[in-house]
């Protein structure tokens, strides 16, 4: 469904990969590794189209990302270093926006249900300024729960959560690509899925070339 | 035809055009400011007659007009660059557009400077809240603005697109602010400063303004290219060329 | 040649506008050649570096991981 | 789509009620630039006459200019921003529904501030009518054009400063005929329709080009 075609991006002035090729068919979840300035963060912002990449194509469902813009951001949900959550709303509100956003329509008692699954429950009608780092995290990740997107980006998820609340990711993510959705994620966890396939992909130079290049190897 | 296009939309392969551009424009400006400054001060009349006689420092309009000409003509080649950069994605375009900003400020700078010393003996004050004088201060926080942000931008490509965006806000805007300030009573819209028209001056008085107006224009190339130059330098100095250009090519980084 | 410097005793003016606009169109040139030694000498001393260790490590400054 | 809009004016809305301070300040800075301009000036009733339209439209400028930094900066900061620009719907519309809020809580108020400012500076009723209507039009212009500094300036250090440096002098056209409108009607019965039509053309212009701006600039902001 996710198609990348000789793709190469830069920051500032310094490339950062190029010639960058992999497919990502529905029902797979796809590992980005690689080490600090390797360029993961990048080659996932180019994914979700935030980021222009220098050369090469990014195609969703056979149509350039560019093109399809909005249709495509529909089918996208991203999930970066920042929660991507309004402190001085509550985890409620935070999420009721985020659903309007995506042109769900999710009533409150959904929402509310997807918070008490995450383990937030009585914290729901509180700022989220409130609650600690991994709880507004948490609030963060029952936007996994609430989506219907069929593609699934996450930069570093894991990071700042607790043991339950990252069997509980995994179990998401084990879900969603089980559901036959796909997903793209960096992070040193591995995941176990109980259907589906998982790739990894490694960015990063080997010692003596100049240029790093991306290798995508199918495990 | 496209391809070849592209080819020299590199700046790879613009470098070495442009260092050879550099001289050609340097010596033909240096000619033409020359030719007009020797015309401008000994074939002309010392008196500028017509409705509104003026004595010897008429002659600021040697340097007056076409550096005005220059810093308007400039910010649309600044804007054209910067428009061809966004639509394209060409990272030469936004090279030219921030190498042709700081000739545009001086020669705005120059304009404005030039106007208030012509002003204090034809208006009897350095400055007056004339549409033109007035629009070219804006043009000149324009250029600043745009030097601006794009030096407090870090990431470079960053700092091209927004700078470039900027420059088309101005240059939709700037049409805007002039009228607003030519006219700022909308019931009584009559022009405030004096129509000069090219056919009523003296042929002489012309042939020095074009010529130096002429001269500005390739010493603005001459300038541009050569800070082109630089930028390109700066910005690809990670890349394989830059190191061969300077060293030589060497076998064993042809990793690069 | 006196009257020519006097310019109908507008030598302030007149020369006050050409020397300002000369004044800063060499000064650009000048800084510009400044600028363009500086850039060479920096390529220069890069290249040198690099020539002086046939395997050079990874850019030298590990860029720190973009965020946002 | 209507929906979306009204979601985020509305969120932007809950957000400012819950920190009304930085609105209130906004509006203590609009007071206190007005109400300075005597104490320098000196309290002469025709020259406040002649100087009030001016003064309190350059202080609207500098007032909406300072909240324009937050436009766009909190949302920056903790990642809704980027959310917002993958949220798969118009980020023009998305930017226009952030502006409104922006007007909504720095130029409403100073239109109903305004006759309270007008009285410092002597002005006649009238004057203060036109003052407000003035205001009322021409302020949703300086959020409109601000917006497009405030995403281009984000997140860089020392953006206030630049932002103002870029947007100031777009905002010329406004300052010239929101205060001359005022002006006008101080010194005669002269007609204010023609100012008015422009500032609504402003308005307009304003309203179809500004958030497709704002929205490229926020695009290459977070690139």
């Amino acid at each position: 469904m996710l198609e990348v075609k000789d793709l190469s991006c830069r920051r500032g002035d310094r490339l950062l990969f190029s010639g960058l090729s992999f497919s990502l068919p529905a029902s797979t979840l796809m590992h980005v590794r690689g080490r600090n300035g390797s360029g993961k963060t990048t080659l996932l912002r180019a994914l979700c189209g935030l980021l222009h990449p220098d050369d090469g194509d990014i195609l969703w469902r056979g149509e350039s990302i560019r093109e399809l813009s909005d249709d495509y951001n529909r089918d996208l949900l991203y999930f970066g270093h920042l929660n991507g959550i309004k402190a001085d709303l509550t985890g409620i509100e935070n999420l009721r926006v985020a659903a309007t956003l995506d042109d769900d329509r999710i009533d409150d008692e959904e929402i509310r249900g997807a918070l008490e699954r995450i383990g937030l429950m009585g914290f729901e009608d509180l700022p989220t300024r409130m609650l600690s780092q991994g709880q507004k995290k948490r609030v963060a990740l029952a936007r996994l729960m609430l989506s219907r997107a069929p593609l699934w980006i996450l930069d570093e998820p894991f990071t700042a959560l607790d043991t339950d609340a990252v069997a509980q990711l995994e179990a998401l993510i084990a879900a969603h690509v089980a559901d036959g959705g796909s997903a793209v994620l960096t992070t040193h966890q591995e995941v176990a899925l109980t259907r589906g396939e998982i790739r990894r992909l490694d960015l990063g130079a080997r010692p003596g070339t100049t240029t790093p290049v991306g290798a995508a190897a199918a495990a | 035809m496209t391809i070849n296009w592209f080819k020299y939309a590199s700046p790879a392969a613009f470098y070495p055009i442009a260092g050879r551009l550099v001289p050609v424009f340097s010596i033909a400006a240096l000619g033409l400011v020359l030719f007009s400054l020797y015309w401008g001060f000994f074939e002309t009349p010392e008196r500028l007659g017509g409705s509104n006689p003026q004595k010897e420092y008429y002659r600021i309009i040697f340097v007056h007009v076409p550096s005005a000409w220059m810093s308007m003509w400039l910010y649309l080649v600044l804007a054209a660059w910067s428009g061809i950069g966004l639509v394209f994605n060409t990272r030469l375009s936004f090279m030219m557009a921030n190498a042709i900003a700081p000739t545009g400020a001086i020669f705005t700078f120059i304009a404005l400077w030039t106007g208030a010393f012509w002003g204090r003996p034809s208006w009897g004050t350095y400055w007056d809240w004339d549409p033109r004088l007035t629009s070219e201060l804006i043009l000149f926080f324009m250029y600043i603005g745009f030097m601006a942000l794009h030096s407090a931008i870090d990431d470079s490509r960053r700092a091209d697109r927004a700078a470039a965006l900027l420059a088309i806000v101005g240059l939709v805007m700037l049409p805007v602010i002039y009228w607003s300030i030519n006219c700022p009573d909308p019931n009584n819209c009559a022009a405030l400063h004096q129509r000069s028209s090219l056919t009523q001056i003296e042929s002489n008085i012309l042939t020095a303004m074009l010529t130096m107006t002429l001269g500005f224009w390739l010493y603005s190339f001459a300038t541009a290219f050569a800070r082109l130059q630089g930028i390109i330098l700066t910005r690809e100095l990670e890349s394989a060329w830059v190191r061969d250009m300077v060293s030589g090519p060497t076998p064993a980084a042809s990793g690069g | 040649m006196i009257e020519f410097f006097n310019q109908g005793g507008y030598a302030f003016f007149v020369w006050g506008a050409f020397g300002m606009t000369f004044l800063l169109l060499i000064a650009e040139i000048l800084l510009l050649r400044q600028s363009r030694r500086t850039i060479l000498t920096r390529v220069g001393r890069l290249a040198r570096l690099r020539a002086q260790q046939p395997q050079p490590a990874e850019p030298a400054s590990p860029q720190p991981e973009h965020q946002t | 789509m209507f929906q979306v809009f009204l979601c985020i004016l509305k969120r932007d809305l809950t957000l400012a009620l819950r920190r009304r301070t930085d609105v209130l300040t906004t509006l203590f800075f609009f007071v206190i630039v007005v109400s300075l301009f005597p104490l320098g000036v000196g309290s002469e009733r025709e020259l406040l006459r002649l100087l009030g339209p001016g003064v309190v439209w350059v202080a609207a400028l500098l007032a909406s200019m300072l909240a324009l930094e937050r436009l766009f900066a909190a949302d920056y900061d903790d990642g809704t921003l980027e959310q917002l620009l993958l949220a798969g719907q118009p980020l023009s519309l998305l930017a226009l529904a952030k502006i409104t809020a922006h007007w909504l809580l720095t130029g409403l108020p100073l239109v109903f501030i305004a006759p309270l400012m007008a009285m410092q500076y002597a002005l006649e009723p009238v004057a203060i009518g036109v003052m407000m209507a003035s205001l009322a039009i021409g302020t949703p212009v300086l959020s409109l054009l601000g917006a497009i500094g405030a995403a281009l300036t984000l997140g860089l250090r020392g953006g206030g400063i630049l932002l103002s440096l870029l947007i100031l002098p777009l905002y010329i056209p406004v300052l010239v005929y929101g205060a001359g409108a005022v002006g006008v009607s101080v010194i005669e019965i002269a007609d204010t329709q023609p100012y008015f039509y422009l500032l609504g053309a402003f308005l307009l212009a304003g309203l179809v080009l500004a958030p497709p701006a704002t929205a490229a600039a926020l695009r290459i902001s977070l690139e």
